[in-house]
Order: C-alpha cells, then structure tokens, then sequence
C-alpha cells in the first residue's frame, strides 16, 4: 500500500471511526490497522499480545507474494512481535503449494505447522491435519463467518480448514459500458436487443463479442469482450464449471453435479455441460489477443487494467480495478453469474426450459494446521490472528493481498464506501451480489473435495483445452474426459469417491 | 647386471603386441630395436619400462626378477619420439624431477642437473618454461632428465623421428658421443628406430622386430650383409629391397617373361626351382644394355633419385647415384647386378647371401 | 539483439509498476511510463511487507554451488583419470560404458528422483539442510565434471604420466605432482559448467528445503504469485543472473588465452 | 596402464554417485511397481499393472514422448547450427570479439524458471513486446495460444536458453584446432566454403559430437519452460514426457505411475541415445 492511501484511508477513518481510530495503542505500534484500530475479540491485538510464545518457532508455507503470501508474512511479523515467536514463511507458487505439503506429509513428515492451500486440497490433506478446536470453531469470531464458507471449510461437519479467505465466482462488468445510454442505443440499433448487465451466458457473449476489438473508452487502445482464465493449468477447470453451473446445477435434480451419487456415473459429458463449453468455445473470440492463455494473473491485468467489458472468476480483478490508482476506479460493477435459459434435466433426460442460475463457490484459499506439529496451539493462535476482526477489515482492501469477504460483517457496504472510497451504488451491488449467493440462495455449487482431486480436475482441464483450442468438438472433449474420469474412478476406488462426494453433495443439497 | 628376456607374450585383442620374446641384454651395450611403425618396438619398451602388463613371459634384471617391480621403483629412463616434459615446470625443475623424486640433496641435484644441461648443450635455458624452446630443445631436455637419473637401462623410442632433418643428424651425432662417452659400461642402451640407417649408423647390436616377433638379433654388419630372411631384408634397407618371386630354370634366374638373366656362378649350387630374389635398391642401375622399364614415380632425394619402375607385373625400386629428371612414363634401360642377388627360400629364409659366399 | 533483448525488456519492465505494465507493451522510462522503483525495492524490503530476502539465499546459493562443484570436480576429475588412462573390465563392462553410466545420471527426469530424494534425505535427517542439498548436487553436477575431464585427459598425452612414473612417481604422485598441475585449463572448465548448472537449478531446491535453507531460484520463484508482480521478478531475474556474468568474463578469458583449448574438444 | 590404483581414482566418484543413487533408483522401480497415491501413500505390490496401463492405455504419454523427439531434436538441430555459426563468427578477429563471446554465453547462466516467466511477458500476446513491434507489420501471431505457433515459441526459448552451451564447446573446439591443415588448404587455393566443408567441419566432428548428445540429453528434459509459457497447452499440444511425467506424479500424486513412467521413459532414453550417438559417429566421422 503506498503512503498516499495511507492518508488517504487515514483521513476517512479519522472521520467516520473518530474515537475507534483515535488513541488505539495498537494502531500506533502496527499501522497496517489504522482504519479500524483494534477490534476486540478472542484473538484480537489485544488478547494476542497476552500469550507468550517466546523460544518457540513456528513455520508456514504459504503462496508466493503478494497475494496471500504478503498478508501471511505480514501477519507472521506481528504475530512474532506480540508473542515473542519465532515465524518462518516460506513461499511458493500456487501450482506448486499442493505438493510442497504433500511429499513431506506422504512421507511422514511435518517441516510446516501451517500449510497454505485451497479449499479443494481438503479431502487430500484432512488425514494430515489437525481438525479445528471446539474452541476455536466456537468463538465469535467463527460465527461471523458464512455458512458457505464454514461448510468449505470442513468435512462433514468437522471444521479441518481454518477460514481466512473467501472465493467465489460472480461477474464483473464495466459499468460505463453498459449503463452508457448511448451505447445503450446503439447497441439497441445495431442489433435489435437492449444492452444490460447479462443473466444469461448467451447475453454476455452476443454483448461481449459487439464490444470486442474497438477502442470503446476512447483511450487509444483496442478493448476486448472477455477476460477468462483460459490456460491449461490448475484454475481453468473452475472457470469451466462457473460457465456450466447454470446449465446443469438443476434445483429439481439433487444428488450430484458432477457424478449421480447413486451410480457415479460422470455427468460432465451430459448435454449441460456440452452446451457450456460449447459457449466457451465460442468465448475464444471475443477475448484479447492471448487470451486462450490467459491466467488468473492475466485476466487481473487484463480487466483490472481496463482491457475488457467483462470478467467472471474470482474477486481479484474487481478488487484490483477498484483500488486506488487504478484508471477504472468506480467503472466497474459486480452481479451474480450469468444464468441458463435452459438447464438439463438428467432424470428425464431433456432439457427443463427456464431461467436457472446457479452460483460457483468456488475453492479458494484454504489453511489447516499439520496434524504431527508440535505446536498446533500457537498455529491456530496464528490463524485466529491473521484472521481477526481488525486485520481482515484491513486486508480486504487492498487488492494484492488476495483476501476477500467471507464474513457476514463484511457485507455491509458502508465499509468500502467508507474506507476504500467506493461509489455506494456499486459497493451495494458488490455486497448484494455476495451475500445473495452464499446467504440466500439455494442452488448452488460447490467445489468437487474427493480422493485424487487433481486427477479429475486436470482431465477437464485437459479435455477442455483441446475444445478450445479446436483440437476436439466440446462433445469429443467432454467424452474423453468422461471416460478419463471412469478411468480415474476405477483407481482410486469408486466407494471412496462416493464416499467423500456424498459430503459435498449435502452442501449443494442444502442437507444438514 | 644383465637383462633377459623370456618368452614375452602380450595379445590384448587380436593381434600379437609381443610374442615370445626372448633376449638378453648385457650391461653396456647399446641395442637398436629395428622395425617398421607398429612392430612393436614400444610395447617392447614399454613393458622393460613396466607401463605394459604381459600375458606372460619373464623379465630378470641383475638376477631379480623384474616383473613384480613396479614402474617407478624400477630405475629406467625412457626418452619418447614425443618431446615428453612436464609442461607446468622449467627446464631445470624437469630435469631435476626424477632427483627430488629420489629425496636426493638439493647441491646434489644442482650438480647432476648442470653436467646434464652441460652434455646436451642447454647451458642458459635453465629457467626457461618448456613451451618456449623449439622441439629439438625440447628433445634434449627429455634426454637430459634420462641422463641425469643414471638409469641402469635407458630406453629410446625414436626420439630424433620428430625433429627436421638438419637437426636429426646433429641430433644423432652428438648421441653417439654422449652415450659412448658417458654411459658407463653399467648401463643396457635400447634404442628403437624404423631407419636402417640410424640403425646402421648407431653401430650396436641390432634386433628386427616384425608383428611382436624379433626377427634377427646381431651386430649390425651381420644383419645388413645377412637378413636372415625376406622380412628383415625389407626392414634393413632404405628404400626396402626388391623382392620378387622369380624362379631358377635352365641356368637363367627368371622374373617374369621378359626380364631372364643369365645365372651367376656364385649361384650355380642352387638348385633350380621357385625363390625370392632380394636386389638392394643400389643393385638397379641405369645401362642401356639392361632391360626396358617404364618409370612409375620419380623422387629426388638429396643427392639421390629414387626410381618406381615397373615393367609387366615386375615392380622395382631403384636408386641411382645422381640427380636425373624423369617424367612419368618414361622408358629407361635397366641392368640388374646379378652378382649381388639375395636368395631366399620359398618360406622367405636366406639360402644366399652374395656377402657370405665372396 | 536476440540474446540481449530479453534483457533489455526485463531491464525496463524491473521499472514498472502495475499501470505501466497493464497498458500495453512500453519501453522506455521517463518517456513512455513513469519509472517506479517498486520493483527493486521488493528484493530488499523484510518480508511482512511483501518483499523476499534474498540476501540469505543468495549466500547459500553461492556456497551449495560452490561446496558441490568442488565435491563433483574432486571425485569427476579421479574417476575420469581412472576412466581415462586404465582399463577396466568386469564382465561386458567396459571402459566406455562406465563413462556413460557416469553421464547418463543426467538423462534422468529430476522429476523422477524427487519423491525417493525426499525419503532419502529425510531418513538421513538432511532435509532442508546445505549438506543435503550439496549430496543431491553433486549427483547433478559429477556427471558434467566426469563428461568434461574424460574429454580432456583423452587429450593430454598419456606418456606425461608414464614419464612420471619412470622417474620415480607411483600414480598417485603422478596424478597430483604432474598430472594435476597440467589440467588446470580443464578443471576450471568443468568447475565453470558445474557452478553454472547448479545455479539455475529449481527443482531439487524446491522439493528439499523448507524454511531453514532456501536458494535464490527458490527465493525469486516466491515472487511468482498467480498475479504475477511483473516488476519485482524482472528484477530479481536480473540480480541473479549478475555473479554468472563474472563467470561469463573468466570463461572468455581462458577462451581468449587459448588455454581452454585442450580443455573442450 | 594398469595398476591396482585405478581403482582407487576410480571407486571414490563411482561409489559416492552410486551410494546416492541407489536408493533412489531401486525405491523408483519398486514404486513402479506400486499403486502409491494420494489416497493410499504406501507400497503394496501391483505387480506390473502400471506398465500394462503405460503400454495398453495411455496414449498421451506416448504422444508427449514424440512430440519431445520433435521438440528436442528440432532445438538442438538449431542450436548446433546457430551456436556453429556465431563460433565461426568470433573465432576469426571481429571488433568487439571479447565482447560477443562473453555477451553469448550469458543466457545459459539464467535459472530457466525465472526467465522463462520473463519471456511468457515478452510474448505476451497484447502486453508484450514482440506483438507491439509486429503490430507495425500489422500482424500479431498468437504466440501462445496456437498449437504450432506455441511449439515454435518454446523451441525459441529454448535455443536461447542453450545455443550458449553449443556456442561454448563449438569455439573451444575450434580454437583449439591445428593450424597446418588451414595452411595446407590456403595453399591449394580453397575458398572459405570449401574450407569449412573440407577442413573445419571434418575436424570438428568428434566435437559435435559430444556436444550434440550432451545437448540431446538436456534438452529430454525439457520442462520449466512447458510448465511456465504454456503449461503444456494449448490442449495437450506442448506435453512433454518430463512435463507429463511432472503432471502424473507432482500434480495428480499418481507416484506409482509416474515411477513406472519415469523408468520406461529413462531405457528408451538410454537406448535411443546410444544408437544416435552411433549414427552420428557413422554419419560424421565415416565420411
């Protein structure tokens, strides 16, 4: 964060949290929470402070910097300084975090306390972490988190993550765009429909496609419709089932999204999940030059840096275009996943006509605590910390740090009209965006947490890729990773995997 | 203090590096190894030296048995064709090399390394790195660390093959007075050479040595009046003797179809049928009255020229005494000096020798 | 221009920072963008506030390469005078095929070697240890030291050594009285391509350090976040590469005294 | 030579390599052997079930293995003929001679990881350089994304990476020819081409190749630059066998399998590289 919107945010503080911000002892000893100073609570600065760690050395692998590897080393700092620890961090790409805790743990080892990952790691990593303390799970501070989130965060009702972050998957927009009248017009002239933010698939590629490949902001440089996470990596499979949530997450069909539970039977070849990557296809071409490469590091720049009309993943690239700085500042604004016109019915084999939208919570950030460290007390301690009141108010705002809402207090817009200078017209869409999936709705999906994830994940990735690359039709690709899955299921077992998918599957079916 | 050598054999692969070798050395000879390129001289000198393993075989020195001696406890020296010094030293230090290596004192060392630069006439290049003398220099610093060990065998493997022509007969000369002259009558001498002359030269006893096998072990004289068969007559002579596969009939000695010449009486006693014929390059002289060859090649050596002739299927090697330019495919008239015609056998061993039977 | 360019953009990119970057391809600060030094300052500032130390790494880089280069070069330059100058045999076993046993080490995915290394080291308790990390090297780094010095021996006259050992040396003698001092070009050779392929490794020091010992690779891949900080990694791509530059110097200078020369052929 | 103390040069490299590599490669085969994963890390014993699969179902490793013979052998052809070229540049006296060898030999001294991400900025298809500079030709090659084109981007990586390394060997080579047969050939009259047809290429031919198998086996392991430019997309159009070896055990925890990969994948290596360096032997040497 630079100095200026140190101020910046001071000054605002000093305005609205007059007497919060004023004489905390604890913002004038760690700056980073001046907005709020400290927040009481079961391990708030405060109550931090009163522990004694000293002698005592804690280790953590966590992502690379910044995002969540700078809140972690960060947090590690004050941590050390309140508890006399000793805080090791290590960091490591996000593709590489999964088996940096893996092999030592496969091998019986446990050289971190605190293991950085997502969300979908769970059902790999529980048998070597250390459940969450009754404790901990019980504290204020946790019933503040979303029920989505506490359910990401645990295995059948056994909390193994500790929350710190919160994902999902919604649509970004270039509000200047679309509510532009006379874009607005003459979109209407050029093609016969009314420009509005898009609650179907179909609307934002027939929208993102007319404002692709012209300078639509009058800057000098060419804009484009999309920016996806296309690359064949570990995330391109997320946008994936964001784009086929809608089509096949049918409200009348529980029981599975991406198997039928009783058969295991794969659902991703079925005609949903073909028409959705038959639309990403189709998204090829209206995405900047590049595009089909794009990480999620790419799609930031490339919507943060106002290149495109539309975003869909996570809330980075929004965070960062609503940082101070950045040239599309209060242009942007947020809104639930498109939806489907149509969404496949798999009992009776056809499609059931009418608007169906299904939100993605999607894996994100996730940490747990090794189950053979030494110092389980002091790594949740930690964890409780990082995530306390005050902090995460703080990390929130700013945009590299990766952290997102994920508690019920963060969806009051006042916050970031408040202290980041938010237009409150779109802070109070951001927020109702948000908390209408993970509070209200009732369709939603969450991230496949079985044995062997990766496998499954990294044959859509790579079925998928073929489609978009025209190696393969979207029903060629999808069939080969149907069959690849079958394969997979074979492995490792196909009652382990029902097992473990069951566990996800009450979420989705709103089973408790 | 005797060398002999018993039944060497060494067979790595396929062929013979040494077989069955058996000689013995006297202190205070000098032997010159004769034989063409991969005879087996250096294997020969390489297992004296003890760098070469035997499949089997003995070698005594002095009574002791030498085989079990490893190489550096053996007290030989050996000069390559190579110029062989230790590049990262000055010419002083290789010298001196071998003496420290014997924790011999320092003022001994001093002394041992000057006569030893002082014999081969390197007075001043004492500190010089080895890089920057010429090859001759080079040559005589390996020569001078081999003298100044007062080896009891010094072994020479061609060490003049390398240097210029000019420089190689200096070379030669100034050997001969350094080994004569110096190497006490303690000392076994072995030099190996492919060059008659050098051998000849030398002047000690000369063994041929052909395909790991020694052919002929004498005096010098004795070898070049009587190779003992047609392989060291070729050895033994520069150019090598003509040899060709003729016959005796009817008191004429025949080559081929053309060229018959009349039997000399020294021959009479043979009897007729098939022989090798050995004519020394020198025996082929121009004479109008001789036979008609057609020149192949002519090569002019110093005051020399050497004549590739044929005529039919008969191939010669001739050396006149003079320089004479010939073009190829010229005809020339040939006598051959029938009176100095070896005689060998159908198995290739000497049955005449125009030197024994004067 | 196509060996330097790569350097220049990063040059220029190490400038930047978010907007610079995000608005299209620019070149030159000042004129096109305004030069920020955020990037650079990322490599010195402490880690709670999103730098990554480097200078520890940058110390244990340089003594794991180093330590195993000299290891490898110890035990490569013996095994290839031996490999060199004697003969071996045992069975079909030859010369040769000992040599490529040797060189073949490289051959290997290190993928491939990650998870028994990982076990390996962890029994032995070396795991995030320089110790550990030096014994893996020297797996990487002997081949290349046996390749290049078998190359070289091949190319020094065997009959120096004989002429050593005439005059009183037993092999060993040999080899460190004559030999040795004779290979000097060689051995810094092969020492230079050891140094070089055991700093731009990754994997192993990935795989088998933790938070006690880390290496500059490992360092600067932490700076590879999935919004990838352009800025900062231009820079530390750049102080990484600066002390192989110095290796790049001493290299050409052996080339241009032609002392390589019997080194590599 | 030959004397006991061979061994003694010998075994001290020999044993230390092998004492750290035994264990690994036995653990390798007997993991092969084994249906290690995620979900049940341990050794049970599958017999050869890994290698049926190998052989029987896996087409995409197959595929990443030819597709790593064309990669591999289209960048060192390059390398050689580059690294020869610019050797025979600055071997002759140009300005800047010392300059160019050093500033040649510098890209070999980068950590692939690091500036392979450099270079994916550099191709970036709307941020980076190349498309800026192309866009003036009014062109802009999606360098990444095209199934082709993305080959093409990674052998240029990569014969920028490693043309130093060919660079390197080929100018020691020639700087340390004779200079007699240069000389033998001035005075028969040969042009510089038949000079380097008849004298310089024939003399560096055991050089090559050394240098041209040294070369094959680094570039088999071509990896970070897959994973970080394109990691192996666009669909399976990058795969190497490292980087899908890389996948199966590091990414999908599949170690029993990736072993089993890894060994079959290390004896064709083996074999393939002993009969190409015979055939290189035949065809430079012979002629």
């Amino acid at each position: 964060m630079t100095l200026k919107s140190y101020t910046g945010g001071l000054l605002v503080a000093m305005l609205i949290f007059a007497q919060g911000a004023y004489a905390d002892k604890w913002s004038d000893q760690f700056p980073h929470i001046k907005n709020t100073g400290d927040i009481p609570g079961a391990c708030s600065y405060e109550a931090t402070s009163k522990k004694d760690y000293s002698g005592k050395t804690l280790t953590i692998s966590t992502h690379a910097v910044p995002v969540m590897g700078e809140p972690t080393a960060l947090h590690a700092e004050q941590f050390s300084k309140l508890t006399g620890a000793t805080v090791d961090v290590v960091h490591s790409p996000a593709g590489d975090l999964y088996s940096k805790a893996m092999v030592p743990f496969q091998a019986g080892q446990a050289p971190y306390d605190i293991v950085f990952g997502f969300s979908n790691f769970i059902r790999d990593w529980m048998q070597y972490l250390a459940p969450v303390p009754d404790k901990y799970v019980n504290m204020p501070q946790m019933q503040d988190v979303t029920k989505a989130h506490q359910g990401v965060a645990s295995w059948d009702g056994q909390m193994y993550q500790f929350p710190v972050d919160g994902d999902r998957h919604y649509l970004k927009y270039r509000k200047d765009v679309i509510d532009n009248p006379e874009y607005q017009k003459k979109y209407k002239a050029d093609t016969g429909r009314t420009l509005k933010v898009p609650t179907t698939w179909k609307e934002y590629g027939e929208i993102a496609a007319y404002f692709n490949g012209w300078d639509w902001d009058n800057d000098g440089e060419l804009e484009y419709g999309s920016a996806e996470v296309m690359k064949k990596d570990d995330l391109m499979y997320a946008a994936f089932f964001s784009r086929s949530a809608s089509y096949s997450k049918n409200p009348r069909t529980p029981g599975g999204f991406y198997f039928d539970l009783e058969t295991m039977e794969p659902l991703i070849n079925n005609p949903g999940f073909v028409e959705a990557l038959g639309d990403w296809v189709e998204a090829t071409k209206y995405v900047p030059p590049g595009g089909i490469n794009f990480g999620l590091g790419d799609e930031i720049n490339s919507f943060g840096g106002g290149q495109t009309l539309f975003s869909f993943s996570w809330d980075d690239a929004f965070v960062a275009a609503m940082e101070d700085g950045s040239p599309i500042k209060n242009k942007v604004g947020a809104a639930p996943l498109p939806g489907a016109e149509r969404v496949w019915n798999r009992e009776d084999g056809s499609w059931d006509i009418g608007h169906n939208q299904a939100p993605y919570i999607v894996w994100g950030w996730a940490v747990g605590v090794a189950g053979k460290s030494t110092n389980q007390d002091m790594a949740f301690d930690y964890l409780c910390f990082f995530a306390n009141g005050a902090n995460h108010r703080a990390d929130i705002a700013i945009g590299r740090f990766g952290v997102n809402p994920f508690k019920k207090s963060d969806f009051d817009p006042q916050i970031y009209i408040d202290h980041q200078g938010w237009d409150p017209l779109i802070a109070k869409s951001y927020a109702a965006t948000i908390v209408g999936m993970e509070e209200f709705n009732t369709n939603r999906v969450f991230p496949l947490r079985v044995p062997g994830v990766f496998q499954f994940t990294s044959a859509v990735a790579v079925g998928t890729s073929k489609a978009l690359a025209g190696q393969l039709s979207p029903q060629e690709a999808l069939d080969e990773v149907a069959a690849e899955w079958n394969k997979i299921l074979d492995r490792v077992g196909k009652d382990v995997v029902r097992e473990a998918y069951a566990v996800g599957v009450k979420l989705e079916d709103n089973i408790n | 203090m005797n060398l002999i050598t018993e039944n060497l054999c060494f067979k790595p692969e396929h062929e013979y590096y040494l077989n069955d070798i058996s000689l013995e050395f006297k202190a205070g000879n000098l032997y010159t190894l004769l034989g063409r390129t991969l005879s087996g001289k250096t294997s020969f000198l390489k297992t004296i030296a003890g760098l070469q393993p035997v499949d089997s075989g003995q070698i005594t020195f002095a009574g002791k048995d030498f085989n079990s001696i490893p190489v550096w406890k053996r007290n030989v020296a050996m000069v390559y064709q190579q110029f062989i010094n230790y590049p990262h030293l000055t010419v002083f230090d290789n010298i001196a090399f071998p003496l420290k290596q014997r924790k011999m004192k320092f003022s001994d060392i001093q002394n041992e390394v000057s006569s030893a630069i002082k014999k081969v006439g390197l007075q001043g290049f004492e500190k010089r790195k080895i890089q920057e003398l010429s090859g001759g220099q080079q040559q005589r610093v390996a020569l001078a660390r081999s003298l100044a060990k007062k080896a009891k065998i010094l072994l020479l493997d061609e060490p003049l093959v390398n240097l210029d022509y000019k420089l190689r007969e200096d070379l030669r000369n100034e050997f001969k007075n350094i080994f004569s002259g110096d190497l006490s009558s303690q000392s076994i001498l072995i030099y190996a050479s492919t060059d008659p002359l050098e051998a000849m030269q030398l002047n000690g006893n000369i063994i041929v040595i052909d395909e790991g096998k020694i052919l002929q072990h004498d005096s010098a004289k004795e070898v070049f009046e009587n190779p003992s068969n047609v392989r060291v007559a070729e050895i033994t002579n520069e150019p090598a003797m003509n040899i060709v596969n003729g016959s005796i009939e009817s008191k004429k000695i025949i080559l081929n179809k053309d060229v018959q010449i009349d039997l000399p009486d020294k021959l009479k006693t043979i009897k007729p049928g098939k022989y090798f014929f050995g004519l020394r390059a020198s025996d082929i002289v121009l004479d109008d009255s001789g036979f008609q060859f057609v020149v192949d090649l002519a090569e002019i050596s110093g005051s020399e020229t050497i004549l590739h002739l044929h005529q039919d299927n008969l191939k010669f090697v001739s050396l006149i005494n003079e320089v004479k330019n010939f073009n190829n495919r010229d005809k020339v008239m040939l006598k051959i000096m029938s009176e100095n015609l070896y005689v060998f056998n159908e198995k290739g061993n000497l049955i005449f020798s125009p030197f024994k039977n004067k | 221009m196509f060996v330097i360019a790569p350097f220049l953009w990063a040059l220029s990119t190490s400038f930047k920072d978010f907007n610079s970057v995000t608005g299209g391809a620019k070149y030159i600060p000042w004129l096109q963008f305004e030069p920020s030094l955020e990037g650079w300052s990322v490599l010195i500032r402490s880690q709670g506030k999103g730098g990554v130390n480097i200078i520890e790494p940058y110390f244990n880089s340089v003594f794991v390469t180093c330590s195993a280069s000299l290891l490898s070069i110890i035990f490569g330059t013996l095994a290839a005078y031996a490999l060199s100058r004697f003969t071996f045999k045992a069975g079909f076993i030859k010369n040769n095929d000992i040599t490529f046993f040797f060189i073949s080490q490289r051959i290997m995915p290190p993928i491939v070697l990650s998870i028994p290394f990982f076990l390996m080291l962890g029994f032995l308790g070396l795991l995030d240890s320089l110790l550990g990390l030096i014994l893996v090297y020297m797996v990487l780094l002997m081949p290349i030291a046996v390749w290049i010095m078998v190359d070289f021996f091949n190319r020094v006259p065997k009959e120096i050594d004989e002429t050593a050992l005439i005059d009183g040396c037993n092999p060993f003698e040999a080899f460190f009285k004559v030999v040795l001092p004779n290979s000097i070009p060689g051995l810094i050779v092969a020492g230079l391509f050891c140094i070089i392929f055991g700093w731009i490794d990754f994997f192993f020091a990935f795989i088998l350090t933790f938070t006690k010992v880390q290496l500059l690779p490992v360092a600067i891949v932490a700076l590879n976040s999935s919004v990838t900080p352009w800025w900062s990694l231009s820079a530390s791509a750049l102080v990484s590469v600066a002390p192989l530059i110095i290796v790049a110097f001493i290299v050409e200078r052996y080339l241009s005294k032609g002392n390589l020369s019997g080194a590599l052929k | 030579m030959n004397f006991k103390h061979k061994f003694a040069f010998l075994f001290p490299g020999l044993f230390v390599l092998i004492g750290i590599l035994i264990f690994p490669i036995g653990f390798m085969i007997r993991l092969s052997l084994s249906s290690w994963d995620t979900f049940y890390p341990g050794l049970d014993f599958i017999g050869i079930e890994n290698y049926v699969r190998l052989f029987t179902d896996d087409s995409r490793f197959w595929e990443s293995f030819f597709r790593l013979s064309f990669l591999s052998v289209t960048t060192v052809s390059l390398q050689y003929i580059i690294g020869f070229s610019l050797a025979l540049m600055v071997w002759r006296d140009i300005i800047f001679k010392r300059f160019f060898r050093v500033l040649f030999l510098i890209p070999m001294m980068t950590t692939p990881v690091i500036m392979t991400v450099i270079w994916r900025t550099f191709f970036h298809e709307s941020l980076g350089p190349v498309n800026d500079i192309l866009s003036i030709f009014g062109i802009a090659p999606p360098w990444l994304t095209n199934e082709h084109l993305a080959k093409v981007t990674i052998i240029i990586v990569e014969v920028w990476q490693w043309t130093p390394f060919m660079f390197l060997l080929l100018l020691a080579g020639l700087l340390s020819l004779p200079k007699e047969p240069f000389l033998a050939a001035s005075v028969d009259g040969a042009g510089p081409i038949r000079k380097f047809i008849y004298v310089t290429f024939p003399l560096m031919a055991p050089i090559s190749i050394g240098a041209i198998i040294i070369r094959l086996i680094e570039a088999s392991k071509i990896m970070d630059t897959v994973y970080v430019l394109t990691s192996g997309g666009p669909g399976t159009s990058t795969e190497t066998s490292s980087y899908y070896i890389f996948v199966k055990g590091l990414r999908e925890f599949q170690f029993g399998y990736s072993a089993a990969l890894s060994f079959t994948y290390l004896i064709i290596m083996i074999i393939s590289l002993t009969i190409i360096s015979k055939l290189l032997v035949k065809l430079l040497i012979k002629k």
